[in-house]
């Protein structure tokens, strides 16, 4: 059918249009924060998680926040930081206890923070179906434990799965080594971890990238996450953008 | 009556594709879609196959069969495009990622329930393919059919009565001769085509039609 | 603790070790089908298909098979060869109906042939909930249609979800692009489509790849399928396979 | 009675785990089993952050905070090794893809259930981590533990009084004083260290012991 070939040549193959997701400043990039909010937050201990967005939101000042997250704060920075200035109502994590957790043990002890605690393999996959919009799945992990308490579990094929639910996120924010201006992402080594499933699970993906290259620039067979899950993007080496994008 | 040509509906869908798009762009008469979007504006084509920043189809020298859409056909990858596996580009569908997909129909209800996939025959070798998975999936669906069958029957219709691919999925049909929006509160005319009136529209419909 | 010091330098940086799952032919990849045996496909349209192993897996003679793939075969070779010599007892796919499906109509209107139409996002969510070891997903796709008739709905958070259970495999045939011998693979383009969750639904993993590669060839960055889903290696350029391997 | 130390323990374990292996050892103790594999055999270690084929801790001027184990010690990566998300990590447990894990816990009991994330102490902080997926993941979960806590209670129990991590999920527990063989038909003895006798580990454990 002639209507139904597709034309050749008629859009060039080079982009050329202006989308450009990249924004200068680590405070505009989480500007519409609002309170109340849930926002996902990459890393695995130190590995992947977005520092300087992080400081950018205690900054900014929203409050009452839940963060899903894999740990819940060590030290003084980062999300220690957040929940160092009460900004915390509620954290879903899979590991709040570390060496430094002093900020989070208190605020948890004396009951001003809400704990969900979640199996790290439940956190991926609950995160996992929110982004690929499944409204429930089936889980091995946690059966007949604490964690599984008051939750449906069914016997499928002879073994034994909890129900467990998508966590959505109105915002995440993510760490990236490189990302281009359509918002497409590599990674690097173990900080890649939540990033790429946080990115697909939050109705706003922030993402924080070491360097900023042309569009081009990373081979299309390499991205891990593709821009359509990424909606801004601010370099932590401002001087590297300016000169790629 | 004047009806518009299939040049004409894609060239009129295409003019509803804001820059900055994710869209999904069906088997068939939505492909070409494609050929109108503006040039010097980022439109990102997903093809259920894993592409994300299709491009136009290749010279007849650059073809590579591993490079095709959801049709089949061979494409282009943009600049800035890339590949993933089915995993990734259904869950671009079903999570809600993809802004807009266009899809073509057997029927349409004035409910927005959407029949594109079985005729209902018998001895017919059912296909579904990624139809429901769109149905479902994108932010809004638009639907391009011609209104009437070949026979006069309105395609546009109060309940369907082909085989659904999805429920209450479809927010609007542009066909040959208007443009309609559809969902809970019922089908209304969004467009029609010059000399045509809302009293022969609904007349051909068989269809209770208002303005928008 | 010093006990649980890490040593440094204990194995060398180089895999020394001897794990090669590469074998030499076609016929010794597909070896152990058995009768019954339930067999994932990769590819979409032609782009993906692991034509050469297809075709081992004819001259193995193996029936009774369920094939799970995209489509069902068109034309003389591959899925449409196996049907055609009537080795096929079902077949779960989402799009049977191509332009040259003869044997599959034939089979399939005949009754010889079962045949299980899967929503396509189902068929790769089913898979990959396989691979994943869940139990069940509620999916949104094909609620309220002939496809979903008899399967367990629910309501969650206002909106409707089919149940959908797993789709495991006796072995997946896929097509790469590279692969070294420890099972790190490659897509190329399009190709890639239901290779890596195919590769992670199936008790064994046959991959034929274009090219074999050293270890340490495939950056770890861009490693699409880890070789820990990969079970058996088959070059289709075996001139390619001894330089690398 | 004489005891193995850890080295002893954690080289024990390793003459356990298969050339060809997918394993994945756990923070703490279990750690150290990566010290005794055989050098010149492929061992593939998975660490739950996303690596495969995770190899030694590097020099000190080689340290990179982003190249960590589940532990978050500075580790090194093997040529053939691998970067993948928390999706895919948890996938190849949760899928029955590691073929061996190896982990510490509070109680084993003869059935195989595990104890090992939470002692609930009623002002504890909890934390699982990944302890729930890789217990009920891997296809045979190894725990490594002294057989008798500080104040000589056995460890290996007839029922966990300690909160689970899973069900039914220990193959082997390997202690200080013996090796052990837990599930569905209760415990049995493997390996006895030098100078024990069933009778006095059947008295010092509480259990009624067979060996295998």
């Amino acid at each position: 059918m002639e209507a139904q070939r597709l034309e050749s040549g008629r859009q060039t193959k080079k982009g050329r249009g202006m989308i450009n997701k990249i924004v200068g400043s680590m405070r505009e990039a989480v500007s519409d924060l609002h309170d109340g909010a849930s926002i996902m937050i990459s890393g695995f201990g130190e590995a992947g998680v977005p520092a300087e967005l992080i400081d950018a939101v205690v900054e900014h000042g929203a409050s009452g926040l839940t963060i899903i997250s894999n740990n819940a704060g060590s030290g003084e920075a980062g999300i220690a930081a957040l929940i160092r200035e009460g900004r915390v109502r509620k954290v879903i994590c899979s590991f709040p206890k570390m060496a430094a957790s002093h900020h989070f043990d208190a605020r948890y002890r004396s009951g001003e923070l809400e704990l969900e605690l979640v199996p790290q393999g439940n956190l991926a996959v609950r995160i996992q179906a929110a982004g690929s919009g499944l409204g429930a799945v089936f889980t091995p992990t946690g059966y007949g434990t604490l964690l599984a308490e008051g939750k449906e579990t069914r016997e499928i094929e002879g073994r034994h799965y909890v129900l467990e639910l998508p966590i959505h996120a109105d915002f995440a924010l993510v760490k990236a080594r490189a990302a281009d201006r359509w918002g497409n992402l590599v990674y690097r080594k173990a900080a890649r971890n939540f990033g790429p499933i946080m990115a697909m699970a939050a109705r706003q993906t922030i993402v924080q990238a070491s360097e900023i290259v042309p569009l081009g620039a990373l081979d299309p067979e390499t991205i891990v996450t593709p821009g359509i899950f990424v909606n801004r993007i601010v370099c932590t080496s401002p001087a590297l953008t300016a000169d790629a994008a | 009556m004047y009806r518009m040509d299939r040049t004409a509906m894609a060239r009129r869908v295409a003019k509803d594709i804001p820059e900055g798009a994710y869209v999904n762009l069906g088997i068939g008469l939505p492909t070409t879609v494609a050929n109108f979007l503006p040039t010097g504006k980022d439109t990102f084509l997903h093809s259920e196959n894993g592409i994300l920043g299709m491009g136009p189809a290749p010279a007849e020298e650059d073809i590579d069969w591993e490079l095709i859409n959801a049709g089949k056909q061979p494409v282009t990858l943009l600049t800035g495009g890339c590949f993933f596996h089915h995993g990734d580009s259904f869950a671009m569908m079903r999570g809600g990622h993809i802004d807009i997909c266009v899809l073509g129909a057997f029927q349409v209800s004035v409910t927005g329930d959407l029949a594109n996939w079985h005729t209902g025959a018998h001895d017919a070798i059912p296909a579904v393919g990624g139809a429901m998975d769109l149905a479902i999936g994108a932010k809004k669906v638009f639907v391009m059919m011609d209104l009437l069958t070949k026979t006069g029957e309105s395609k546009l219709v109060s309940k369907c009565t082909y085989p659904l691919t999805g429920l209450g999925c479809v927010s609007r049909v542009y066909t040959d001769v208007g443009v309609f929006e559809v969902g809970k509160d019922g089908a209304r005319v969004l467009e029609m085509v010059e000399g045509l009136t809302l009293a022969e529209l609904s007349y051909i419909t068989g269809l209770k039609l208002a303005l928008a």
